[in-house]
């Protein structure tokens, strides 16, 4: 990834913990690419750590963090503070895709994600180009502040 | 020029295996725990013996783990009384990464909390003492299912614990799940699997290996599955294996499906005879769709109905069953069962005797064949000495390249997509060596694609592509 | 020697229909209403455009009719919503057997105590005047489906009121739906319903004719459906009908499937072509599964959703649904619906491009058509002069026998049980006169049977048979 | 038919109504006679007065109704009249098959016909064997009185 000019911002995207379902993580990475964003993308088996170094690294203003098997419940878990310790207190955090097991009511699969410090949860199935606009109003905060 | 040969079979396995079980959380079993447990089991918990006596009854197996041991023994006696024929026992994600804090972790607070926080049994961490008492009273055979690229402690303590058929395979076990571990390392990893199966291996009752020619279940073209797939047969009958399944998942095409088939069960037996590998006693299984599901349940149940007529139809040993809380999340023991007692019903009444075909079918399997052979060829062609190396060789050249793969080495070069009754060909070969005439093929296959015909792909057909079932 | 031809067609149908029109409890539409309502309405109602512009796609009909013109406006509204292509008008059992006034005081009664008191929908009483409303804003075509071997004032009727699509035929509508009624009457009966339907195509929208092949839906072997079919099309061809389906249920085994489905749209062109007959525009109907159905909602499904891949395998134009409900009673349009859409999902997944086949289908097909031939040059030597007259006789004489039809003068000396994938063999041909081959085939049949073997029937074979998609 | 000797009674048996469902018939027909019954099978689309006529004319001890297109409501009202207007008030009348549309509980099905003078219910799914069994008390039964 070189941070180009024309850009509307730059994220960090991956599949958080031990795993390896890439196929929505691969879609994504096209549509905000073709949508304007920077994207550096960790691909699968990302550890929080690696995520908030990475942000910090390239200055991403957003770290759209997938998980697929099961697993977030577990790696979310002190994620936030991570990213405070980098001083990255700003950087929004998304969360999307099978992030529990079994169907729960949304709004409780929400609470328990953003209790721990995630700003916007995506609980199932995901319409990207909704995603990429939602995620381009939070910049523009972001932005501003 | 590296062919598979009879004496690249490891002959001391001794000196690592000690180094291996060292690394246990769990009480190792000592070096011949497994031979002597396994001695006294029943036939009835053999697969090699379940699929020698099938007669023309496709077998059923489900999927299915729970981190506990009670749970997962419940489940296993619910899945038998469903009618499955093997057991399974799937891995965590954690322990697939030789995860086993996580994994240890997890399954303490699953077990303080009294609820699941794994997506598999951890079977290291269980130990092979606890968990022999799995088969008991089951009188079917355990199947272990994971994901493992090093499965070496995992097998040693499944072997221990009387499981007798073991998953996976350098390439399918690698390539799908996981991000950077090493394939040569991988290769050899599963050289110690394979040699560890066929010594604890007797005539009667065979270890059983069986290969995942699943892959990522994300339009993998038949022909790379099949290039897979021969790999991990010759590579196990290299290390004296006896027993071994070939396998792929539903393509999505009938055709293909017939086809590949067709193909995996031919070339395996050619390939075996024509470099003097074995005696093998093989065998052929489907995965009935392995993509991304329907959620409404209707749609699931019919699917998996429609793949278990298609298993019928081609013949299959066995099916491995998918549920219709798929697309949802880790299935109940209760809807698991009802998936296999679907899947029996089905397949009771799909027998046709004399393999099913079509035109279009046996131009798949020659097309499939011949970039099969050129493949291979290519492999056998390649530096290395050893068959194992240019296996590894050809993964990292991109001669092996698989679609969705999330393993960094992979090329990523070759694109595919659905084209002619929803089949899936190649649009870009990448680095894979096919030959004129198969290209060809591929792009008449693509250019008959009912909706867009011969235009290139793009972002909204590749998301049908993968939603093929789900819309 | 009664070769069909295409001067055995009635000239002048008025006085009949003068006659039949009279006795219509409901005011009768004069003899030209028919016509003239038809030219009014857009192309999208007619079956015989919907078939014909179909593509590679299999179009579906469900199953239903209500006793109230509401209700039965619903279901149709909802059936279309579903995504039906074909919107059925199922008439009750009473209607059938032209019991028109027991109709009428059940039709009463259901208004009056609001429930369903008929198990389809009244036609004739309800007349064709309120009937013209079913089809507003359908945009589908409607089929009249019945069982009735006197269908003249029932068809006088539905034409009027715009339907046209007219299942039914002399055989398929007597043997397995009555009792008593004569034959030759039936046949004479149904000769007026093909000239009539004939008498009001156009060149560009003919009225479709349908046979239902299905019959008993109980063991009837292959050859006797594929007879009954090419008689009914060649009267109704000498009749001037320019298109016609010849249809089928599922068997139960896949190669007869495949094989009956090849032999009835090969022989019907040849037939057609040898004789003069035609131009008729041919479509195949697949029915699925007709017998005696599984009682859980889940098998149900299952096999509902297996045989919409087998009609894809086939290339049915059409396929004829069923319900979850099946076992229980009359569907809930919301059931039907579900089935519908279930239907279309499979389809679009299973489309096969060329046509499937197998050693075993092959040689089925192969019997299939030396029967069919022999049967029918023994029907067309018979001493009548006329074909229709041959159609007759051959059925007194047990030339055409059809197992567990309720009609007196059947032969039932025909015998049928499962055999080889659980095909339908014929144990004792009675009076059908199969040459030795065809019966040695069929005896080979019946020893490949995978449970008894080749041994004699029994009741318990019997039962078995008869509800291999129940148990 | 013919009324023999060895057998251990008479019954009537056909399906009520405009029903052509011939083939639980059939079967009905060849468990009974197995069972050593003598048969009187009227076969489909038989009219409630048809019924108690077979009935009179070869002296059944029962009469087995079979009802499987929904009709049996509709037909099986006054049935009881016709057979007492002959005198056959001791026939046992049994009704058996699909003798309603839909699943209902089995003792509303029961009690609905019985109200109108059948003597046994079978509905839905009937194992013949245990049929001819109940058969064969009822008709002891009935000898004796
Ligand atoms: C294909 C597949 C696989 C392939 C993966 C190949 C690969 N490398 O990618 C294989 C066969 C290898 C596999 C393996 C496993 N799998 Co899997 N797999 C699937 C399957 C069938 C389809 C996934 C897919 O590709 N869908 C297509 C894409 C486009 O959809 P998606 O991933 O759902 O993404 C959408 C949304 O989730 C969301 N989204 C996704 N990511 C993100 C990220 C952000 C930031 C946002 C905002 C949104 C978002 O948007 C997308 C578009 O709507 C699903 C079930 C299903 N969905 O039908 C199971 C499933 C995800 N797998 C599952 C499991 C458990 C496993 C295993 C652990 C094995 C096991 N125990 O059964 C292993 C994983 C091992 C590991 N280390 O992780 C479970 C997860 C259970 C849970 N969460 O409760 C599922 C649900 C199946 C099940 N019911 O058991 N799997
Ligand atoms: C085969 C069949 C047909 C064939 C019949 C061929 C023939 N001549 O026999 C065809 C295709 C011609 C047909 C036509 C029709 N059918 Co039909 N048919 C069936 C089907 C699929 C199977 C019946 C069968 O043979 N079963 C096998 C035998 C062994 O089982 P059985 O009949 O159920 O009998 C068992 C019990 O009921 C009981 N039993 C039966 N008789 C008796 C008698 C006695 C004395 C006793 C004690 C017990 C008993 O014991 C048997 C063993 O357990 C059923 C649905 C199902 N069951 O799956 C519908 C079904 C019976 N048909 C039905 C209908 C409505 C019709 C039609 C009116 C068409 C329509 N509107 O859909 C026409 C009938 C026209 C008429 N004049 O009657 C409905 C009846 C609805 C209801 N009762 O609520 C059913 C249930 C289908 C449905 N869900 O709509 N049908």
């Amino acid at each position: 990834m070189t941070s180009g000019r024309n850009t509307i911002g730059t994220v960090v995207i991956g599949v958080i913990g031990n795993d390896i379902h890439v196929v929505a993580n691969r879609i994504l990475e096209m549509s905000l690419q073709s949508a304007g964003f920077e994207v550096l993308n960790l691909g699968t088996n990302v550890k929080p750590d690696e995520f908030a170094d990475a942000a910090l690294e390239v200055g991403a203003e957003a770290v759209l963090i997938g998980s697929l098997n099961g697993e977030a419940p577990h790696w979310c878990h002190g994620l936030k503070a991570r990213f405070a310790a980098r001083g990255l207190d700003h950087v929004k955090l998304y969360l999307g895709g099978n992030v529990v097991t079994g169907e729960l009511p949304r709004d409780e699969v929400e609470a328990m994600f953003t209790r721990v410090g995630i700003d916007r949860v995506f609980y199932g199935t995901t319409d990207f180009d909704a995603l990429t606009k939602t995620l381009r109003k939070d910049m523009d905060g972001t932005a501003a502040r | 020029m590296g062919l598979p040969r009879a004496d690249a079979l490891i002959e001391d396995l001794s000196p690592l295996r000690r180094r291996v079980l060292a690394r246990s959380p769990s009480p190792a079993p000592d070096l011949d725990a497994a031979a002597g447990w396994l001695a006294g089991l029943p036939d009835s918990v053999f697969a090699s013996r379940s699929l020698k006596g099938r007669g023309r009854r496709t077998l059923i197996q489900p999927r299915g783990g729970f981190a506990r041991y009670e749970e997962q023994k419940q489940l296993m006696l619910a899945l038998k009384a469903g009618g499955a024929d093997f057991i399974p026992l799937t891995i965590d994600s954690h322990t697939r990464q030789n995860d086993y804090e996580t994994a240890a972790i997890l399954l303490q607070r699953s077990e303080v909390e009294d609820r699941n926080l794994l997506n598999g049994y951890p079977l290291v961490n269980h130990g092979y003492l606890v968990s022999r008492g799995l088969s008991e009273g089951l009188e079917r055979p355990i199947s272990l299912r994971h994901g493992t690229p090093d499965a070496r402690l995992l097998v040693e303590i499944a072997l221990a614990a009387g499981i007798t058929e073991i998953e996976g395979g350098a390439l399918t076990y690698t390539l799908p799940y996981t991000k950077a571990h090493s394939l040569a390392e991988a290769v050899l990893n599963w050289q110690y699997v394979d040699r560890l199966c066929a010594m604890h291996s007797t005539p009667e009752r065979p270890i059983h290996r069986e290969s995942f020619g699943v892959l990522t279940a994300t339009l993998v073209p038949p022909v790379l599955v099949a290039v897979v797939e021969l790999c991990e047969l010759l590579l196990a009958a290299e290390q004296g294996v006896t027993s071994f399944a070939v396998s792929f998942a539903q393509t999505g095409s009938l055709a293909q499906d017939l086809a590949l088939g067709r193909v995996l069960r031919e070339a395996s037996a050619d390939y075996l005879s024509r470099l003097g590998l074995g005696p093998v006693c093989l065998h052929l299984v489907y995965h009935q769709w392995m993509g991304a599901f329907p959620r409404d349940a209707t749609r699931a149940l019919a699917l998996i109905a429609g793949a278990a007529q298609i298993a019928g139809m081609i013949g299959a040993d066995k099916i491995v069953t998918k549920t219709k809380d798929e697309a949802i999340g880790i299935p109940t023991a209760h809807n698991n069962a009802e998936a296999v007692q679907l899947v029996r019903y089905i397949l009771d009444r799909s027998s046709v005797g004399a393999p099913l075909t079509s035109a279009h079918a046996d131009e798949e399997a020659h097309r499939i064949r011949r970039g099969l052979d050129a493949i291979m060829t290519a492999i056998f062609d390649l530096p290395p000495r050893t068959f194992w190396r240019s296996v590894a060789m050809a993964f990292d050249r991109g001669l092996i390249d698989i679609p969705f793969s999330p393993h960094q080495a992979n090329a990523n070069q070759l694109v595919s997509r659905r084209g002619r009754d929803d089949g899936i060909y190649i649009e870009q070969p990448g680095r894979v060596p096919l030959p004129g005439d198969v290209l060809a093929g591929e792009a008449a296959g693509l250019a008959a694609r009912h909706d867009t015909g011969n235009t290139a792909s793009t972002f909204s057909t590749l998301m049908r592509d993968i939603n093929l079932m789900v819309a």
